[in-house]
């Protein structure tokens, strides 16, 4: 992979593409949450973004996992709510597998250390509708995309990104076992998750500024 | 939308202002941060029973700030869990060396940010206990799921954990009573209309004028049931059947209720609801101790209730009937 | 209509066995009427102070009986006078044989039903006074119409009244006291709604989207002015200018502040506009003794507010902080 | 005039006619009381009046008077707000002037008496907006034409009735100076009075009554 500052300068872009796209979607997000949850989800990671965009001049001197880090405790110390610990905490524990830079293979064991970090942190099994329905499949899929499919980062990247869209489909028709929504019980079936749509939104920007 | 509001994005930040200057000798707020403390905090030799979750809930959580209930409270934005950041200022400015108690309520968010910023104070050398409240039977108690929310219920628990932290109690005492507390607390709630969140600016929920929901919880979430309009009475005894049902109450117990305000319903209504929740509390053969009645717990302007029962016996009396001097609530 | 009630016309009724049933103790109701007094009342050897007006402003007036404040309180029906058979019961149950201070708000309705009251309760042997409040600057005071309106200025003369009476005042000490802060409190109020009054069922008056009415009073009747809707700041502005210009309030005085809900309006949004009103009675250099921010005097769902203003002196300070234990108000 | 018994039973039918009235004409009083008051005024005089309908069984072993003086007391003891003293308390005052029956004589001195004892409760001049300004007009003309025109009391209080609906219609340009319309200042112009319009209906209804 590319060396530090091109992969610097890519962190950087991808998370301002991130920031400019849940401003998009905010309300989308919201309303989403409107309708199993609490009508937040868009608000908090809007919220959460813009902090990290305010900081990405102090970027310029770190390495990629500090700035990883970074954006995981500025999640955590401005989001709040369940999405707050879930993004925030998981970036910030799954950052140390990033302190030998980015590579193929720390990449797996980033995105692997990330869902590994939502499960523990949020309980929540595969089918309870909550983010890891989408994060799921993806790290799966980018993990034997790389490791069996010998395939380049980004085009494994590309099917993760997929996978995730088939992840948050999937939200649709079941009944939430955790978070908000599982208060509604039957009522929440039909309804689309507000965190797995959020994880998907960000890695497409994510794919999207890598592409560039 | 039609709030008494200035900029969206400023409500949390302008109420808690508003609320200090209301009470500038009660209540300290944390620079920088939406927490407040008592302005006479830490209590030397006290331990510290601190609260806080999502705004929209007032008086709850700050209101209850004060000598024989909170030694703090962490405001989030609206029906969002403060960070982990803010709760872990709020544990270190309340700790006197004691201890702290966080009450927490059971959500996710709450949970977690909690968890959080108990590992972080910690790390700072502060004693922290835990005790988390799920008094919502409305939702399934199962282990597969979340379990069961935190509502109004919470208030005793804070009043109790408060008093026996007043009265010298050890952490490992006042959270005690608090998961005592706990034990003997259930609550279900309705609305009669959706709030209206400031940053969303309309309606979580549409409800038909002859439609309400039943089992909803504190944050504007829908119910779990959507039913034909009711009478007072049909609600109170839908509300206060399914609260004593769960709570498996029996002849001749003593209890607290409390009829609980969702923050647009006047005071007039709660009123009429608890003439009918008092009747089939005795029809039950209970003995009614003590009764709340008003917006203890609140959904920003949602209009509805929730009926609250709590057994109590000798120990959770005496804690209840103990002295307390906070904006809301005085004895 | 959407509110928890069961048949409307049993609205008032049920209400009044609704708090009872909440405070035992603390309430009784005359039997056959829509009276509640003092559980322990009469008050041997004290002056009795009693108030009443229509129902529909929880928790005024019944919400204030207890030691300290009111002695008994009649409810009429929904904005509706009590009857002058009403209030004479009513003032010959309170006197204990000191004589009976009621506290009345100018309505004409509200003026002649005590007055008639007085006639048959004198003719009794009952030693009656009366006090007036009109607190309301938004109406023009002149001698050719009503006068100004009483509204939640009211709260604090039925405060400083109790007190003086509960330190052994006689009728014409506690009279005086009364008449003291009619002369030194002032309030505006203003609707973002209409409210909707049970037999009716629909709102009062319309009001669009982006309108609201300034100048109301707590009848649900339409105000004095429709404008443009305001920020929390502009109406905080507004109202306390208005009220702060009449009081005719000097550099270095000391006032208690009053934000009143109207009913549908949660908490927090009273703060909001508290920390403005502070900032403005600040800015004109006077110094704030003490801040009441909450429902006092409502108008049943109304959303809006009210803020009033007393100019305090030591007499007056010495009697708001005097103890009281009443369901609405303890110190 | 007729003797007591036919007296009696004229009232008794008037008092109930007025009752049905007025159940009629409730939400009509209210919605009036709406657009300058309180919204209550239809409920007010309902609840009077049916309490007095309820009474009515008690009549038939009182006098003229008497029934006038209970329906006057049973106002006050059941109304409340401002018609409950305005309405009862000046029936019962003029009630005296029936003491011995009802004549053109005595129904002039009564009718003088009514308007006296609401002007001097409610302290209404002329052009108040208020119940007074249907009085007025309707016992000023009842009165002339009773005593200078020698017209018969029905005759008489015919035109009465006219007057009254003209002074319900003089509430409808000017500014209240009295009762709760009058907080509205300068906005309550344009609305009729609703204690004017009650005070017509129920002249009305004596008046088909007596006709009958
Ligand atoms: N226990 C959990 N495990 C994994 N994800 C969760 C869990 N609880 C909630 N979530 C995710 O968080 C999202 C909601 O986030 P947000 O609305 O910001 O927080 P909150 O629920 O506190 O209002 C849900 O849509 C879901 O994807
Ligand atoms: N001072 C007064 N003098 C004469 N009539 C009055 C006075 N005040 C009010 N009224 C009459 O009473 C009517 C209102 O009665 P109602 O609505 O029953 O009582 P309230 O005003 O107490 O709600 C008004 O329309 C007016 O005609
Ligand atoms: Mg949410
Ligand atoms: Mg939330
Ligand atoms: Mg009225
Ligand atoms: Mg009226």
């Amino acid at each position: 992979m590319a060396d530090e500052s091109v992969q610097r300068e890519a962190l950087i872009a991808a998370v301002e593409n991130v920031a400019a796209r849940i401003e998009e979607e905010k309300s989308y997000l919201t309303d989403l949450d409107s309708a199993i949850g609490d009508a937040d989800h868009g608000n908090n990671m809007h919220r959460g973004f813009q902090a990290v965009a305010e900081k990405t001049e102090d970027f310029e001197d770190m390495s990629p996992g500090d700035i990883v880090k970074t954006v995981g405790t500025t999640i955590i110390g401005n989001v709040g709510g369940a999405a707050g610990p879930l993004y925030g905490g998981s970036l910030m524990t799954a950052s140390q597998e990033l302190e030998d830079g980015i590579t193929a293979e720390t990449s797996v064991a980033f995105a692997e250390a990330y869902l590994d970090k939502v499960k523990d942190r949020g309980d929540a099994p595969v089918g309870a509708k909550t983010m890891v329905d989408a994060l799921t499949p993806a790290v799966h899929t980018y993990k034997k995309s790389v490791e069996q499919d010998d395939l380049a980062p980004l085009t494994a990247f590309a099917k993760a990104v997929d996978a995730a869209e088939r992840g948050v489909e999937f939200t649709v028709p079941i009944k939430a076992l955790k978070g908000r929504a599982s208060f509604l019980d039957w009522r929440s079936v039909g309804h689309q998750d507000p965190g797995a749509t959020s994880t998907l939104i960000i890695m497409e920007e994510i794919l999207k500024t890598a592409e560039e | 939308m039609k709030k008494l509001i200035n900029d969206p994005s400023d409500y949390v930040d302008e109420m808690l202002d508003g609320m200090v200057a209301a009470y500038p000798d009660r209540l300290r707020r944390l620079e920088g941060t939406k927490v407040l403390v008592r302005a006479d905090g830490p209590v030397e030799g006290k331990v510290a029973v601190v609260s806080g979750g999502g705004s929209g809930h007032e008086p709850t959580h700050a209101g209850f700030i004060g000598d024989g209930m909170l030694d703090g409270a962490a405001s989030g934005e609206v029906f969002t869990s403060p960070t982990a950041n803010e709760l872990d200022e709020m544990v270190q400015a309340a700790d006197a060396g004691e201890g702290v108690l966080c009450v927490v309520k059971n959500y996710e968010g709450d949970v977690m940010n909690f968890d959080t910023a108990a590992e972080m104070a910690d790390m700072e050398g502060v004693e922290v206990e835990q005790v988390v409240v799920n008094d919502d039977v409305a939702v399934e108690d199962s282990l597969y799921t979340s379990g069961r929310r935190g509502v109004a219920g919470t208030i005793f628990v804070h009043k109790v954990a408060g008093a026996k932290a007043a009265e010298g109690g050890s952490l490992e005492e006042v959270k005690e009573v608090a998961e005592k507390a706990i034990d003997n607390v259930r609550t279900m709630g309705m609305a009669l209309t959706s709030c209206i969140t400031p940053e969303k600016g309309e309606e979580t929920f549409d409800l038909g004028e002859d439609e309400i929901e039943l089992g909803i919880g504190i944050h504007g979430e829908p119910g779990t049931e959507r039913t034909d309009l009711m009478s007072a009475d049909e609600v109170a005894e839908h509300l206060t059947t399914n609260v004593l049902d769960d709570l498996e109450v029996e002849d001749g117990e003593e209890v607290v209720v409390m009829v609980n305000g969702m923050g647009g319903t006047p005071l007039s209504e709660l009123f009429i609801v608890n003439r009918k929740v008092q009747e089939i509390v005795s029809d039950r053969g209970l003995d009614v101790w003590d009764t709340w009645v008003g917006d203890y717990m609140t959904s920003l302007d949602m209009e509805g209730c929730s009926v609250t029962v709590l057994r109590v016996d000798d120990e959770l009396k005496e804690l209840l009937e103990a002295s307390v001097d906070t904006p809301a609530l005085k004895r």
